[in-house]
């Protein structure tokens, strides 16, 4: 498969590019934030010389273009440098947090593709008819709605009143003592420890927030899944399918099989933007998730996790298009040429 | 006085994407056009005869040769748009749909040129309106879309804005297979009459050999990026010296189940790809004349007659092909005497 | 007893409903009646309704045309009424379609050698194995070469000669009763058509089956068709053997076709009517080719003519057609 | 002899004018919106929305920013039709108010984007693989497209509010910024896939310059898509408003905007008072499904192709 390796090298080089200028960008950007992260740290009553001291110690006092290489050279081994709020490095953070919002992003998109998806191939099918206006309607009602003010009141409905589920407070129970952490999913995790109290209270807190992203994000999905479908339906290799007799679940698959690259794309374009996207509904839930743990550092002027959770969520961005490329490779032989 | 138009030595080359090969579309051709002459270009898909009207144009750059336009060069610093050769050059396209802006009044489409030229607003509508009338297009089509005019009017308005500047050299590529017979005839007419009023040298890009026949005066049979056979239009259609030009006049299907095509020289297979181009001829392949030294070595074009050049080193063995390979003339005896009668009514 | 037709396409109407206008009749009751092993040459230029004609023969009527009278008889059974699942049944099996530019209209993503064995595998219901050999063995009838490594290949590797035998392959694979070419060869070179065009001729001729070749070269039909019928506006102006047709034409309007080939522009002009600005509209009722015809008289405008016989086995739709007297 | 002189100028009658082109236009599209009745439906909201922005003043029952602490949380229903919230203000009015700062925020916030990120794809597009420094040029705007898509849009957006300061100024700049690779990118494949079309080489080789090219032919058959990104986009970004607004990041309060009314009323939810957090979200979800409405009518009736189905389908 040589195109195909060709194909993945000249993708990685371009990586490497991307990368640094997000690294750059975010830097840059963090520095402009007002707010002098000393006075932050150490309180308004600090005297100015323990503050200049500290200043001094955190190196920001050097020249900015010395910060920057000292900076590029942590991120490059590893060490986006330390929280002030929790006081702890900011990698271990990320890789506490991480798990929690790769979790509710990958459960509600999973959700999302089983709504949008076969909607929107029944909606390409169907000219006219109920499920036809009911997947009209949906895939634009669903891109509208706030998803923050969906998970409310999916809490009012599920919990105030109907009391199904459990109270919206994190990712567990806090009676029950999470299970040993392996791929950082409580669901998963609890599941291989057999630990059924876990898997139970996991579950339930994860129920409404991956319904929350499963009902809003199943509408861009449903559009272009109908739209690509309806366009490769009425293409003329379908058309011919039709004159040469095929039967038509036959010429049904052959369009979804055609018009599969796209579906890919928007998925993963959902998949990249959620991973910062979820926020709000990780703060309705107090997931405790990366996202959450970002916008705290923003609003109070901790700069390290704000720039240490733009580059993470850059690179994991990257690596999604980059299987969606390696996908669509796969899926369509012309690229192979 | 040196000729409108010489081109030298052309060559174009298109990297294949994503890898090192590359798309050998033109391989070293040459040709001349003098004032109020039309040459034709003939050739099927691959043969590189669109692109050499696009690097004529300055639409695309060659990778080499040079393309001089009333004796001078073009070249980086004086292109198809530079002040000196503005409006001098125009191209009329094969698809008539998409030659005209979708948003634009036919009027302002035909119009158009003459704003690149400086010429006032007043001037323009006359001469848009006198054009327009000349290609038999009525005053109210001026106001009309390109949407609503069948492709035979859409073809005469790309024409029309090619005619309007009075250029001395318009290229046409396949002006006429998109249309209907009929129309594609009247498009025929037209243009032979243009071309009689206004003096306009035509380099004509086409595969149809028929309507080639009727309105050239110099032929260039192209194949694979390479001219094969070049001659005076009466002299190609009655001798043809290169088996490609003679499997090509022979494949060409006449209104008259009398007429059978030849088979004198039938071309087997397909056309090569133009990426990888086999060293000798590039049509040994599919001659049936193919000798040794067609694999190894490319023929170089040798004169065989007034300004009859060709680029095979069997022409003699194609010369004695003793059955006449054209049914033309006896095509256009019938269809004069069964034209002829009959358009009066009686 | 002349065998009955295998296409029987009687008084057929189609129309399409326009937006705040008339309908356009795209077809205005066309008779044609195919015999088995002839081969129907049916000659027309845009717009005049031939492609809509083969649709109809399939039952399949491009969105929104309507059938509006008439019907379309296929081995007996009316397309215009089959079920669905009916329908799939004859199309491709007994009733086969080559199309024009095949590389737009073979899926993309699916070897050809598949594509071929998908058709002989639903129809004949036969196992994919036998399914697949069958393809490989149509496409070494149509004379694809090295076919074994062509059977992997995607529509998009092909050149446009060899997507079209592909088509063909697809066409003939379960030996149909009738083949349509919706102007197969237009997209084709001069050198590759007249091959694929000997290749359809042959390989239909030897199944037995017969052939309707719709076309805008009207030489085409002169040298693979047994039978020519002319189209202008939705209706079918001339029928005649190829023979007598070419011969001596008797619709003004198939002269006029021909008169396009001519190389004499004074001949051409007699037979093409000088446009009058303020010529007055052409009322409704009269001949569909009146307003460009030079044999015109006052009896075109007020009555249509009809599909009437003449002698030799032809019919010609005009009150005054050139008739063989005057050679 | 030549066809055109067969009939002088004078004999043919001005063609009169029968029906000027915009009132067909205008006709067919009101046509369509019987045909289409969720698009009727989409103009309704967009219209509304607007016109309840202009008269907020007039119909609003109370000052929006009056906090009456002795009828706080009062349920809907009575004089407060919509009940009052945690501080006592009536949630009506208030909702009425809040287009005014959400829309004046989405509409300059995708203007801004869709005219810089319009042109600089315009340009790129136009430019893109012709010499030598015009293909580094369209590379690098490309790279850094890339690089600006690869941010996380949510943290990245309030990380520009706080660079900027939390006011509306910054709000709008937040959501420029961030908007412009969409427009970006889809001017400049509008652009890469004209430049390529017949009468666009017929203009080059007629002697236009490079703007006349640009001016005349592409950008006008360019527009449509745009204009229907556009109307999609302003819904979007009032949801990306609303949602800095939530944390805390965007409109500050009391000013009535939907996102910081469910933000202020998050607390209440849990306890059972629902109202001050669920009717914004209705109002602010209406109108953005309002704008994708809008914005797939136009999607419509700017494609040539899908407009004949559709008319073909209305007949």
């Amino acid at each position: 498969m040589m195109p195909l390796v060709r194909y993945i090298a000249r993708r990685i080089v371009f990586v490497v590019p991307q990368l640094f200028g997000i690294v750059l960008v975010s830097f840059f950007l963090v520095k402009l934030i007002p707010g002098d992260p000393a006075v932050m740290m150490l309180g308004p009553t600090a005297s100015a010389q323990s503050l200049a001291e500290l200043r001094d110690k955190m190196g920001f006092t050097k020249p900015l273009l010395e910060q920057l290489t000292h900076y590029l050279a942590d991120v490059a081994r590893g060490d986006l440098g330390t929280s002030w709020q929790t006081t702890r490095p900011v990698t271990e953070d990320l890789f506490q947090r991480f798990p929690a919002t790769l979790e509710l992003v990958t459960f509600g998109l999973l959700l999302a593709i089983a709504i949008g998806f076969p909607l929107g191939v029944a909606a390409a099918r169907l000219k006219r008819g109920v499920t036809r206006k009911v997947a009209d309607y949906y895939g634009l009602l669903a891109g509208a709605l706030p998803d923050f003010w969906l998970a409310l009141v999916l809490i009012y409905v599920f919990y105030t009143v109907l009391g199904w589920i459990p109270a919206p407070l994190g990712r567990i129970d806090m009676a029950i003592l999470p299970p040993p952490t392996i791929s950082g999913s409580l669901v998963i995790d609890s599941l291989l420890a057999g630990d059924w109290e876990a898997l139970r209270s996991s579950l339930g807190h994860l129920a409404l927030p991956v319904l929350t992203l499963g009902l809003i994000n199943a509408g861009p999905i449903l559009k272009m899944t109908q739209s690509m479908t309806e366009r490769t339906l009425s293409s003329d290799f379908v058309r011919y399918a039709e004159m040469c007799g095929l039967p038509r679940r036959v010429v049904l698959r052959q369009a979804v099989r055609a018009a599969l690259p796209s579906v890919v794309t928007i998925i993963s374009v959902l998949y990249g933007f959620l991973i910062g996207g979820a926020v709000l509904v990780e703060i309705v839930f107090s997931w405790g998730g990366a996202g959450q743990y970002a916008v705290q550092g923003v609003l109070n002027a901790d700069l390290n996790p704000v720039l240490g959770f733009v580059v993470f969520s850059a690179v994991l961005s990257l690596v999604t298009y980059l299987i969606v490329d390696l996908i669509y490779f796969a899926l369509d032989p012309r690229l192979r040429a | 006085m040196s000729a409108l138009l010489e081109v030298q030595d052309l060559v174009k080359r298109f990297p294949l994407g994503g890898t090192r090969k590359t798309v050998q579309a033109v391989n070293g051709v040459e040709f001349t056009i003098d004032r109020g002459e039309t040459l034709a270009l003939v050739g099927e898909s691959g043969s590189g005869k669109t692109t050499i009207g696009r690097c004529v144009t300055g639409l695309i750059e060659p990778t080499a040769g040079t393309i001089s336009f009333d004796g001078k060069p073009m070249g980086r610093g004086r292109d198809i748009r530079s002040k000196g050769l503005r409006g001098r050059i125009q191209f009329v396209f094969q698809e008539p749909a998409e030659s005209l802006d979708p948003r634009q009044r036919i009027g302002e489409t035909l119009g158009e040129p003459l704003r690149y030229l400086g010429v006032t607003r007043a001037d323009r509508e006359r001469r848009v309106l006198d054009v327009a009338r000349r290609l038999g297009l009525a005053d109210s089509t001026l106001d009309q879309f390109p949407a609503e005019l069948s492709a035979g009017q859409q073809q005469r308005v790309g024409i029309g804005r090619a005619v309007i500047t009075d250029p001395e050299l318009i290229v046409l590529d396949e002006p006429t297979s998109a249309l209907d017979p009929t129309a594609r005839a009247e498009i025929v007419d037209l243009l032979i009459r243009l071309q009689r009023e206004f003096g306009t040298a035509y380099l004509f890009i086409s595969h149809d050999l028929s309507t080639v026949r009727f309105l050239s005066h110099r032929v260039a049979v192209l194949y694979l990026g390479t001219i094969v056979e070049q001659a005076a239009a009466e002299a190609l259609f009655a001798r043809p010296l290169h088996p490609y030009s003679v499997g090509l006049l022979a494949s060409v299907l006449l209104p008259n189940p009398r007429l059978k095509p030849s088979s004198a020289v039938t071309l087997e297979g397909e056309i090569p790809s133009p990426i990888d181009l086999p060293p000798g001829c590039s049509l040994a392949g599919r001659c049936p004349f193919v000798g040794e030294r067609c694999r190894t070595t490319r023929p170089p074009p040798t004169a065989v007659g007034p300004a009859h050049y060709v680029s095979c080193f069997h022409h003699e063995r194609v010369a004695a092909l003793d059955r006449t390979v054209d049914h033309f003339a006896r095509f256009q005896q019938e269809s004069n005497r069964l034209l002829s009668v009959g358009a009066d009514g009686n | 007893m002349v065998a009955a037709p295998i296409l029987d396409i009687s008084d057929l109407w189609v129309s399409f409903p326009a937006y705040r206008a008339e309908p356009v009749r795209a077809l205005k009751g066309v008779d044609l009646a195919i015999p088995p092993g002839e081969f129907i040459g049916l000659v027309g230029e845009s717009g005049s309704g031939k492609t809509t004609l083969a649709r109809a023969a399939m039952g399949l009527v491009p969105p929104p045309g309507i059938i509006e009278r008439g019907q379309v008889l296929f081995n007996g059974r009316n397309m215009g009424q089959i079920e669905d699942e009916a329908r799939r049944a004859v199309l491709g099996r007994e009733l086969a379609m080559v199309i024009a530019n095949p590389r737009a209209e073979l899926n993309p993503v699916v070897p050809v050698g598949r594509q071929i064995s998908n058709i002989v595998f639903y129809h004949l219901s036969v196992s994919r194995a036998e399914a697949d050999r069958r393809a490989l063995e149509m496409l070494r009838a149509v004379r694809i070469p090295d076919a074994e490594r062509r059977f992997a290949a995607y529509p998009h590797e092909l050149s446009g000669g060899m997507a079209q035998r592909v088509v063909i392959a697809i066409a003939l694979a379960c030996t149909p009763k009738l083949v349509i070419s919706d102007d197969a060869t237009s997209g084709l070179d001069v050198t590759v058509q007249t091959q694929v065009l000997d290749l359809l001729k042959t390989m239909v001729a030897e199944k037995g089956a017969s052939a309707l070749f719709i076309t805008r070269d009207i030489a085409i039909t002169a040298h693979y068709c047994s039978r020519i019928a002319v189209i202008f506006a939705g209706e079918i102006v001339e029928l005649a053997p190829v023979a007598t047709f070419f011969e001596r034409p008797a619709h003004p309007y198939s002269i006029t076709l021909l008169a396009a080939f001519s190389h004499s522009p004074e001949l051409r002009l007699r037979w093409t009517r000088p446009p009058e600005v303020d010529a007055a509209p052409i009322p409704a009722g009269g001949c569909a080719f009146a307003a460009r015809c030079v044999r015109r008289r006052e009896r075109c405008l007020a009555e249509a003519p009809l599909l009437r016989p003449l002698a030799g086995g032809r019919s010609v739709r005009c009150h005054f057609p050139v008739d063989e007297s005057v050679t | 002899m030549t066809v055109g002189t067969r009939f002088g100028s004078d004999a043919a009658a001005p063609a009169t004018r029968v029906d000027a082109p915009w009132r067909r236009r205008l006709r067919f599209f009101f046509a369509v919106l019987r045909a289409r009745p969720s698009f009727a439906v989409g103009y309704a909201i967009v219209g509304s929305v607007i016109l309840v922005a202009v008269l907020a003043p007039w119909i609003a029952p109370f000052d929006p920013l009056k906090a009456d602490p002795s009828v706080y949380l009062l349920p809907p229903g009575g004089r407060h039709l919509l009940g009052t919230d945690g501080a006592g203000m009536d949630i009506l009015s208030r909702i009425l108010y809040a287009p005014r700062v959400d829309l004046t925020i989405a509409v300059l916030g995708t203007l801004v984007s869709a005219l810089a990120g319009g042109a600089i794809g315009a340009i790129v597009g136009y430019y893109e693989g012709q010499r030598a420094w015009r293909r580094a040029l369209s590379a690098t705007v490309m790279r850094s497209a890339d690089v600006l898509q690869a941010f996380p849009v949510f943290v990245f957006a309030i990380a520009l509010v706080a660079v900027f300061g939390q006011s509306v100024r910054s709000i709008v700049i937040a959501i420029a910024f961030v908007n412009v690779p969409i427009y970006l990118r889809l001017m400049r494949s509008q652009v890469l896939s004209i430049r390529q079309l017949r009468y666009v080489e017929a203009a080059y080789v007629a002697g236009a310059s490079d703007l006349a090219i640009l001016w005349r032919h592409i950008i006008p058959n360019a527009i449509a898509p745009l204009v229907a990104q556009l109307s999609i986009n302003i819904g979007w970004s009032v949801l990306l408003t609303a949602g800095l607004s939530f944390v805390g990041a965007g409109v500050v309060a009391p000013t009535p905007e939907w996102g910081s009314m469910i933000a202020m009323g998050f607390q209440n939810v849990v306890t059972g008072q629902w109202w001050p957090s669920v009717f914004p979200g209705i109002a602010l979800g209406l109108t953005v499904f309002g704008f994708a409405l809008v914005g797939a009518s136009i999607e419509v009736l700017a494609d040539p192709a899908r407009r004949r189905i559709l008319s073909g389908s209305m007949a």
